[in-house]
């Protein structure tokens, strides 16, 4: 049942210790920083994240490295000039990382909201990636077998909500918001504008509110 | 105990009304063809029921009269119908995603026949001669929370519809979760088969006219 | 490289004996009734037609099939109160049909514009529409596996094109629309209306330009 | 025949330039990270290229300055950039099916090897403590109709990266169609690998260098 939340404190309360976390974003753009701090606040550990990098700078994602509250990294891109707190984990041994092509990290997710079992794919095929995978010849292209990744909790960031939870996102921000909504069992958006149900135009929803929990509205 | 709540057996129209009464507020819904298309007509605002229609909706309104029919807004009938605020519309694969991720909360389907253990016999008769034609009725059987499935205990022919195990060819395998007909309303679990309540009969009358062996649930009003 | 096309008899003239054609439309809301009688006049035969039904009435892909065009159907439900042309062509052994559950026939068509070369459901399993096929236990759950379906041609309608070919739909007339224009090789689209490039707003396209290879504005 | 086209070897953006003019009128463009990021300068209105970022959008214009940025609108390389009309945006599966449904014309990549028979290598050094990083490369690699590499023929160590077999990790197995060096435009095919033109040097010279078996495809000028 859809729920509108004062805090960003409120609504990641529920986000238990050793929870699968999606967090929405590609770099800076999308990233959920307001929910990301929030679950920072909250204490909870040992997550596993995913996301397409593993944090930039000293902020958001980063951060939640940094503090040690990250288990395990699910990702396409982490090493990027400003991931030094991913960085440093990693070469410590104090964070593991399942690294995934971009595309595959996508219908991966994808594949987890739309009930697909498991896809073949040419990505991958012939490269390090796919060592001990299954491989078939399908289509004239050998292809790897990839698995659906599941979530406990998406955070995401669109640009606005309404009654129904139907969500719109702005440009190029919009990138994993969509799929991971669709992907995780608890879905948290932060947004930048509440409209009345009826304000969005049906043909323009872009993640309809069957997909979102909780909602809350972020200065 | 006695499971009896009604004296007489439902008619279509109270049982829409019973369904209705079951769904919890807040759910996404789909309703099939035919008789489950009756229970939105039962539906309260105050329920805040969301239906979603498989060829691309979701926040259906009701069917369209006169000046409202659209040729472009259509159910999964093909029925003109409206759209209520907060709508939204996606292509036939963002619709199934809906379904078959587990997003549905409840469809409620009809059936010829429904098994013991929750299988689904709903799109085929299996005549040799027959067109077969299947629609969306797999993907919501094996995607939904939870499948309610509305029906006739008894064919015209006397024989329970409720079976051991269905004759016709499978919809889908396990995936019923509730039956409810005009003699009573079964739930079926892991352990078994249970009614909840019985209308016209009483839970020995409904034994003798149903080859699964049943238990009593209590009459439980509600979810 | 895009085309707008004056009529729709050149918009189909390319449409070779033995394709494979992808149809829009599910029952008559979407179904792009002209690009269809241009296919009909345009003689060609042999025909693969995918579409979520067998033909309606009187009109569109009900004629295509009852004047003997099409040789097979790939469909989910051919069977309505007004399938009397394809009633009577099955019934004589004069088309095949491959009945396909309608997600699984969206999923498949998906499948081939996205570059899948297959993958599992639970849909169906058990069924009659599962059998002979291969099966796997996958996140708990028994499951199908399917492969994409590719098009020669799709025949589809939309609302508006611009410029760059990007589309708008209208209600539930969007359908198969935008997964097909993704599958088939070579995309043709009636539209009621086209608009100066940088109409549509960007955040709004639902099939981008990059699907569309022809254009043919429709009275 | 001579394959020489020019006296010197070619620069970054003269490189950058032969490649923008290659590509047909019309065409659906990736440009990856880097170098190949230059040819978006040298392409012309007249060409109507459309530029896809993975990150989800078609239809992207060139790097944003000043009052233009805006955080919401980043290329895959993580720069601000701009939105040409005409342009769209949807999420990432949507973005990656593009590119992996094989609708992209061309993609244009930076290399560390590409071998005789087209196998890339451009995402890992191998290194045993470098942390991997693969973003888009496999999915660009296999996806795009044609996979162009733009990259330096030799290494600083005057080392070919035109080899026999990739020593570095692989990206993608027989993808790349083409490879554009300082030294000379190389064309991949089952048959082997010509070489379209060559730049300050002979095909002599320039076989010399390179440790693959090469044929001279004459001095085409264009696609």
């Amino acid at each position: 049942m859809l729920k509108f939340i004062d805090t960003v404190g409120e609504a990641v309360a529920g986000i238990k210790d050793g929870s699968t976390v999606m967090i929405g974003g590609f770099g800076n753009a999308g990233q959920p920083f307001e929910l990301i701090d929030a679950l920072l606040d909250s204490g909870a550990t040992d997550l596993t994240v995913v996301n397409n990098n593993a944090g930039q700078g000293d902020q958001g994602l980063a951060l939640l490295i940094k503090e040690g509250r990250v288990r395990k990294m699910i990702c396409s891109f982490p090493r990027q000039s400003d991931s030094w707190h991913f960085d440093a984990k990693y070469k410590a041994g104090e964070i593991e990382l399942e690294l995934v092509p971009q595309g595959n990290l996508a219908e991966r997710i994808r594949a987890a909201g739309a009930g697909i079992g498991g896809f073949f794919t040419p990505t991958g095929y012939g490269t390090m990636l796919a060592e001990g995978k299954h491989t078939r010849l399908l289509d004239g292209k050998w292809q790897v077998f990839e698995t659906p990744i599941h979530a406990d909790v998406a955070l995401i960031k669109a640009l606005k909500a309404d009654g129904k939870g139907n969500l719109v996102y702005r440009k190029t921000a919009r990138n994993f918001g969509p799929i991971m909504a669709a992907a995780a069992k608890h879905t948290i958006v932060q947004v930048s504008e509440i409209v009345p149900t009826g304000a969005l135009d049906p043909e323009n929803v872009v993640t309809p509110g069957i997909y979102v929990n909780s909602i809350v509205k972020v200065a | 105990m006695s499971t009896q709540t009604s004296t007489k057996p439902l008619g279509r129209d109270d049982l829409a009304r019973l369904v209705a009464r079951d769904i919890a507020p807040g759910s996404f819904v789909n309703l099939g063809i035919g008789q489950p298309t009756l229970v939105s007509n039962y539906l309260t605002e105050e329920q805040n029921i969301t239906l979603h229609t498989e060829n691309g909706m979701l926040g259906m309104g009701p069917e369209a009269k006169g000046e409202e029919i659209d040729g472009d807004l259509i159910n999964a009938g093909k029925i003109p119908v409206t759209e209520l605020p907060g709508a939204s519309y996606f292509h036939h694969a963002d619709s199934f995603a809906i379904m078959r991720g587990g997003h549905l909360d409840i469809c409620v389907l009809g059936a010829f026949q429904v098994s013991a253990t929750g299988d689904l016999a709903n799109w085929h008769t299996g005549a040799p001669d027959a067109i077969p034609a299947v629609g969306g009725a797999m993907d919501l059987a094996t995607g939904a929370k939870d499948v309610f499935v509305m029906m006739t205990l008894l064919t015209r022919d006397g024989v329970s519809k409720l079976v051991d195990t269905c004759s016709y060819p499978l919809t889908g395998v396990g995936c019923v979760t509730r039956v409810y007909t005009d003699k009573a309303v079964f739930l079926i679990a892991p352990d078994g088969v249970s009614v909840r309540e019985t209308f016209g009969c009483t839970f020995e009358e409904l034994q003798e006219l149903v080859p699964v062996p049943l238990k009593a649930a209590g009459a439980v009003v509600g979810l």
